[in-house]
């Protein structure tokens, strides 16, 4: 018997139809299309699968979605904010945080729920609260860097992802006449 | 996942009704770390499901000096760990608590959940038992206390009785001073399940002959959970060599 | 208020819930996952969302889902079996019916309808009855010379 | 040593190209990849080590509501493929050969539904007396794996070089041993996984995880029995290979053959449980039995060395493996005879495989300890033994392996430096001590096709911008990073200015994918060309435009200039346009290929194997706990000879993570098998290394330039998984004088050998 439920993800409600046994990992998934959250163990060990519900970090294979109504989710997608990545994903990717980048979205995810309770945490703090995200490319010196990075404010000010222009300015091809410039 | 009604009683007693009505095919769920492992490997296929999540005050977690700590089951580990009550009084218990999975199982486990599976493996069951913890049961008939460690049976088996919910846990306040460990022994991965955990409480006298170590462990007064089983033990001639330095005086 | 909608397509049972203002053209094709019955104009002038419901021609972008309810929907990926091509699908690739391909589902249907009925059909009956199928590739010269192929490859078979 | 070579891009801390998708959850893989109308697939399982299937009922499940394919050996050519031999099927053939076999498979609407259709497949069974230990399956009587393969063995190597009866008697000690390695799982986060599509006009299109897209589509076009044109392969984002997703396994083919059953798309994931059962290709369990013959002074005269490897029931790239660790390690010392031995055996298990290190981490872990013992019995610091011993640029391997730059001696002088080696083993503690282990690994592998090679094509859009499109695809080490590095220092623009595609096959031109460390060295040469050849076409177009000598010109930081005359420029952008847009226009497209100078090994495996080696060398501080076993790694440090470092975020990356995984292979993972099933499939019970497990490292590299390697690079990728084990086994050894001789160290072997010590 399905029943309705009403999430808040990332902001936006979503009114939905489920059956119970629904988890919020695949209703995350593959009703709303938030596919950022990934299932790597489907057994709660791994932390791929971490979101934030109504402030707490938790695994969302091991959560039942139909016990989400009324509930505030945050996922990965939910970070970056009009293109402008969150600190935490920015310093991933100036710190060498990832390699295959599955783990990423729980990693970023589990680091954020730490520094919304915690923002100045030691890196002995970091380390026991992220120990439960397993990752297997990293050997996790780099994922500890990224935190660390955030928490001692060591991420550039002037951040711009492979420097991409926002505002380029197409070359018209009709007028184009190719002449050597000077500086 | 086999398909299943789910229930969010609003009450002990709603709860209770429900557990009543569907008595073989219900099962209650918590936290819903343990559970949903089982039952997404079809071990458990229960018709219907019934929530405790949303019982008001089911998660809360009271202390008076008198009556001690009052746990209600629905108290996920890390509201444990977190309470300032428990970390004042009962420091054996926040050590123990910080200490079990990691933070994200913590937010979600519940301690009620966590002693009805039974399951050996796991941190919180040691600790209370050598914090001399009574839990109360209840059901839309009776309601009924008794010593922690007289619930534990076996191997995830209790004494919980169909029809039957946990709905609290009490520590009376400890003797002061205090001593008390909490280890366990993780011979692989600091993620792993212990291999053989360790609660020990030495209290009042017990403390004054600390110093001659061996005599304190045979003590009386020391008492431990055990992987696979949960013993209250007299003597632990097998800690002798793994017994953790008891520095933590409160 | 969503409705669960049961009904046959090409031959096998399908149940999903829809909102009864869907169209029936974007159930198939998003519920069903059929994207073979193509979106042209979405006010039943061009034909590329035809399909067969209960054996009849319809226009899938001027039926509500709900509609279809209880009743047996034929579209393109119904027609070819076990890997075979139909004999229209076949005339259709071997008389250069097509170009983009975007009308193509539709046609074939239309035709379909058409030789169902009528195996020897005229030119003139042809171009009547595909005539609620728009082309801008083709002009409609080979289309007409595909069904024709069709029909004779019907009438030997 | 490292030329003074400047580069401007080479060697910077650059951005990931594929950061910003990886960061925010946007990069697609496989799961991720949804296409209309997909069914769901999941593949019914030999509950059996070894059992003939007598009959298969599948219809009931075929009348299922919601299934809507059901595929078994009948649907299928029934034509055995595999990498090395032809051995394994699609689906089970007569019989099943290992627990987790496929059997039969199934697609419906959705994973439940599948499941319960599994669930009503009747399949009647005939178990057979099975095998599991390879020694035992190679006695005279063992049950046969496959009936054509006497006493079960399926690759034999006996190979001598120089004299070594001689050798032994010249050698003034004899060290011997034996030792054991484990099988490891690759344990990527993310599952192998595909998608497959099927168009009635014949043509398969395939999403994969695969780490090897080209070799997969060959296998795949074998085992169904198309052209490989009729096969497309599209790599989505890999959550992590380690050479467990290099297609030795059947996911893809399933998936295929429901596809086209079904006339709809098929996703088909293995859960966590089927990926330890059947899905990736375990690392191959080995015996090795050491022998090594050293003069008094240290050096080694003779080594034998005699290995039998556990195949599992079907070959996968095992009988490359085996002679990998049979000879790979003879490239680290200057060795003059040895003799090695080895057998790949058949057993009733999983089939073995390709895994980091790909048998060099078995027999490093073997051989690195055999030297061990020697140095302490001879009373040498094994700091020197490695130092008399180790291979120099120059060196020729006894089996042909031609060494054209290795830093191995600087590698040791640096781990000495960082780990204070002389001042720890001068003040040692009670319970701690030292271990150290060299290793040598290869970039690219001659060994399937008489080919080593890459090849790639730029293109330079209307805005400049230059796109890269190669077929060996990004696995998460970083190595699209590292290609547009090299392609923006050749072409003397910015990285931000490079783009790379993803990996399809039928889009980039042929490449043989990650394994064998070979990306940097391999591809990144082909890059080079490509580029090199792009320059050339830019600088053609540039000379007209500055009126100069294409030969005078230089490029850098976007524009195309005269040596020495800066202010006068072209931008890549404009040579572009202007190559385009005019009478005879054409775009700017070059390619580049490139192959390495190494040799197919011949019928006795003499061949160079590899254009290039790259060296190592780990060591360890750790400290035993006397009255648990339990082992704590206090320090650990890396130096690593990869020549130019490219990319360095992703190079330390590759050293950080090899080392994660060394470190579960010597401390912490391991698969109990009863009667060849796995006891503990889940992470809850195979453990990997977390966060909290990770030693404090030290690590750096060498000043190195490989001449033959772009801009001086040469691989990395495997180097720091191999030599972990070795090492903690060498430093348990010095502490606590135990030493352990079977993966992974547990505390209750380590408390085991003390108390046997007493």
């Amino acid at each position: 018997m399905k029943r309705k439920i009403t999430l808040t993800v990332n902001g936006k409600e979503q009114e939905l139809e489920i059956e119970p046994n629904r988890l919020l990992l695949h209703v995350l998934r593959e009703e709303i299309g938030l596919t950022g959250t990934k299932e790597g163990c489907s057994i709660g060990v791994c932390g791929a699968c971490s979101v934030i519900v109504d402030g707490r970090l938790v695994s969302s294979c091991l959560t039942l979605a139909a016990g989400c109504e009324g509930r505030d989710i945050e996922t990965i997608e939910g970070l970056a904010k009009d293109g402008n990545l969150h600190p935490l994903q920015q310093a991933f990717i100036e710190y060498g945080g990832f390699q295959c980048g599955i783990c990423t979205p729980g990693q970023i995810m589990a680091a954020k729920a730490l520094l919304d309770e915690n923002p100045k945490p030691t890196a002995d703090e970091v380390k026991e609260w992220m120990s439960g995200n397993l990752c297997r490319c990293t050997g996790y010196y780099k994922i500890l860097e990224s935190v660390m990075a955030v928490v001692n404010n060591k991420i550039s000010p002037d951040f711009q992802f492979r420097k991409r222009e926002q505002q380029a300015k197409i070359q018209s091809l009709d007028v184009y006449k190719p002449v050597a410039k000077t500086d | 996942m086999v398909k299943f009604d789910y229930f969010e009683p609003k009450s002990v007693e709603q709860a209770c009704a429900f557990l009543e009505r569907h008595a073989d095919e219900a099962k209650l769920i918590a936290g819903g770390t343990a559970l949903l492992i089982w039952m997404r490997m079809m071990l458990l296929n229960p018709h219907v499901v019934v929530s405790l999540a949303r019982i008001p005050g089911f998660d809360s977690i009271s202390f008076d000096p008198k009556d001690g700590l009052r746990i209600k089951a629905g108290a996920r580990h890390r509201d444990i760990e977190l309470d300032p009550a428990v970390r004042e009084h009962y420091p054996l218990l926040y050590e123990t608590f910080r200490k079990v999975a990691q933070p994200r199982i913590r937010n979600m486990g519940t301690i009620g959940g966590n002693l009805c599976q039974g399951d050996p493996l796991t941190d919180p069951g040691a600790s209370l038992i050598a914090m001399d913890a009574e839990i109360t049961l209840t059901s839309s008939k009776a309601k009924r206390t008794l010593p922690l460690e007289k619930f534990f049976v076996d191997y995830y088996q209790t004494d919980l009785r169909p029809g039957e919910i946990l709905i609290e846990i009490r520590v009376p306040l400890p003797a002061r001073p205090l001593g008390w460990a909490h280890i366990k022994f993780l011979p692989r991965s600091q993620e792993d399940f212990a291999t053989v955990g360790v609660a020990l409480v030495l209290r009042g006298n017990a403390l004054g002959k600390r110093r001659r170590s061996c005599a304190a462990k045979r003590s009386p007064m020391i008492e431990s959970g055990r992987w696979r089983r949960w013993p209250r033990m007299k003597s632990i001639p097998w800690m002798t060599t793994a017994a953790p330095p008891i520095t933590n005086v409160t | 208020m969503k409705r669960t909608i049961n009904l046959t397509i090409n031959e096998e049972a399908f149940e999903a819930e829809a909102e009864p203002r869907l169209l029936l053209s974007y159930f198939l094709r998003e519920r069903a996952g059929l994207t073979g019955t193509h979106i042209g104009c979405v006010i039943g002038e061009c034909g590329a969302c035809t399909v067969l419901l209960d054996g009849r021609l319809v226009k899938s972008c001027l039926l509500f889902a709900v509609q279809a309810d209880g009743r047996k929907v034929l579209t393109i990926e119904g027609l070819a079996k076990n890997g075979a091509l139909h004999p229209i699908q076949e005339a259709f690739v071997q008389q250069y019916g097509l170009q983009c391909g975007y009308c193509t589902p539709g046609m074939v249907l239309a035709s379909y309808s058409l030789l169902r009925d009528n195996l020897n059909p005229t030119e003139e009956e042809i171009r009547k009855a595909l005539g609620g199928n728009l082309c801008m590739c083709t002009g409609y010269v080979q289309i007409v010379e595909s069904v024709k192929a069709a029909a004779k490859k019907l009438q030997q078979s | 040593m490292a030329k003074a070579e400047k580069f401007s891009v080479v060697g910077q801390r650059v951005q990931r190209v594929d950061g910003f998708d990886k960061v925010t959850g946007e990069s697609k893989y496989i799961a991720d990849i949804i296409l209309p109308g997909m069914l769901l697939g999941k593949i019914l399982r030999s509950p059996y080590p070894h059992a003939r299937i007598l009959r298969i009922d599948t219809s009931k499940a075929e009348h299922l509501r919601g299934v809507r394919a059901v595929v078994t050996a009948e649907d299928t050519l029934k034509r055995p493929w595999g990498a090395f031999f032809a051995d394994q099927y699609i689906l089970s053939v007569g019989k099943a050969r290992y627990v987790g076999e496929e059997v039969a498979a199934v697609a419906a609407v959705d994973l439940d539904v599948a499941e319960e259709a599994l669930a009503l497949i009747d399949v009647e069974w005939e178990p057979l007396p099975a095998v599991f230990d390879a020694e035992e399956a190679m006695k005279a009587g063992a049950p046969l794996v496959h009936d054509d393969k006497k006493r079960n063995i399926a690759v034999t190597l006996d190979i001598e070089r120089g004299n070594i009866q001689r050798a032994f008697a010249e050698s003034d000690i004899i060290v011997e041993d034996t030792f054991q390695s484990a099988p490891q799982w690759h344990c990527s986060i993310e599952t192998i996984g595909s998608v497959a599509e099927y168009a009635s006009s014949g043509k398969y299109t395939i999403y994969m995880n695969s780490q090897t897209l080209f070799n997969a589509r060959y296998r795949i076009a074998a085992a169904l029995g198309v052209p490989e044109t009729d096969i497309r392969i599209i790599q989505s984002a890999v959550g992590g290979g380690f050479g467990g997703k290099s297609c030795d396994d059947n996911n893809a083919l399933v998936a295929a053959i429901l596809a086209r059953k079904a006339g709809k798309p098929v996703k088909v994931i293995n859960s966590r449980e089927e990926e330890f059962l059947a899905g990736c290709r375990p690392r191959v369990f080995m015996k090795i039995d050491v022998k090594l013959g050293f003069k008094k002074d240290g050096r080694i005269r003779a080594k034998h060395i005699r290995i039998i490897a556990d195949n599992g029931a079907y070959s996968a790239k095992a009988p490359a493996i085996t002679g990998v660790a049979a000879m790979r390690h003879d490239t680290c010392y200057k060795y003059s005879d040895v003799k090695t031995q080895a057998y790949l055996v058949y057993t009733n298990k999983i089939p073995t495989g390709a895994f980091r290190g790909f048998g060099n981490p078995s027999a490093e872990w073997a051989v690195e300890q055999a030297i061990d013992i020697g140095a302490h019995e001879l009373g040498i610091d094994p700091m020197e033994i490695a130092r008399i011993n180790a291979a120099e640029s120059g060196y020729v391997s006894p089996h042909g392996n031609r060494v054209t730059s290795c830093e191995l001696k600087q590698c040791l002088d640096m781990t000495e430096k960082m780990m204070d080696w002389k001042k720890k083993r001068a003040d040692k503690k009670p319970n701690t001590g030292l271990g150290l282990a060299c290793t040598v690994h290869v970039s690219g592998k001659r060994h399937f096709g008489d080919y080593d090679g890459s090849s790639a094509t730029i293109k330079i859009n209307e805005d400049g911008k230059a796109l890269i499109l190669s077929g060996e695809g990004e696995i998460g080490q970083g190595v699209h990073t590292a290609m547009c590095q090299i392609a923006a220092e050749e072409l003397g623009v910015r990285v931000e200015d490079v783009e790379i595609s993803k990996a399809d096959t039928d889009l980039t031109t042929f490449c043989l994918g990650a394994f064998a460390s070979r990306l940097t060295y391999i591809s990144g040469n082909a890059v080079k060309n490509a580029a090199s050849n792009v320059k050339q076409q830019l600088f053609q177009q540039a000379s007209e435009m500055l009126e100069a000598n294409a030969d005078d010109l230089i490029s850098h930081g976007g524009r195309i200039f005269v040596k020495g005359a800066e202010g006068k420029f072209v931008t890549v952008a404009d040579a572009a346009r202007a190559r385009l847009f005019r009478h005879n226009g054409a775009p700017i497209v070059g390619s580049g290929s490139f192959d390495a100078d190494s040799v197919l090994p011949d019928k006795t495996r003499f061949g160079n194997e590899s254009g290039a080696y790259n060296y190592g060398v780990q060591a360890a501080q750790v400290e035993v706990d006397r009255e648990t076993g339990q082992v704590k790694v206090l320090q650990y440090v890396i130096a690593s000879d990869c020549g130019t470092v490219i990319y360095p975020i992703g190079a330390e990356g590759q050293v950080e993570g090899g080392f994660a995984q060394g470190i579960g292979y010597a401390l912490i993972e391991g698969l109990q098998f009863d009667e060849g099933r796995p006891v503990n499939p889940n992470f809850s019970d195979y453990r990997i290394p977390s966060m909290r497990d990770l030693p404090p490292l030290t690590h750096a590299f060498a000043d190195s330039y490989e001449p033959t390697g772009p801009f001086g690079a040469k691989g990395l990728g495997e180097l720091n998984m191999d030599p972990t084990a070795a090492v903690i086994s060498n430093a348990i050894f010095d502490a606590v004088g135990v030493r352990i001789k079977t993966l992974p160290i547990t505390p209750e072997k380590v408390l085991k050998a003390l108390t046997e010590k007493g």
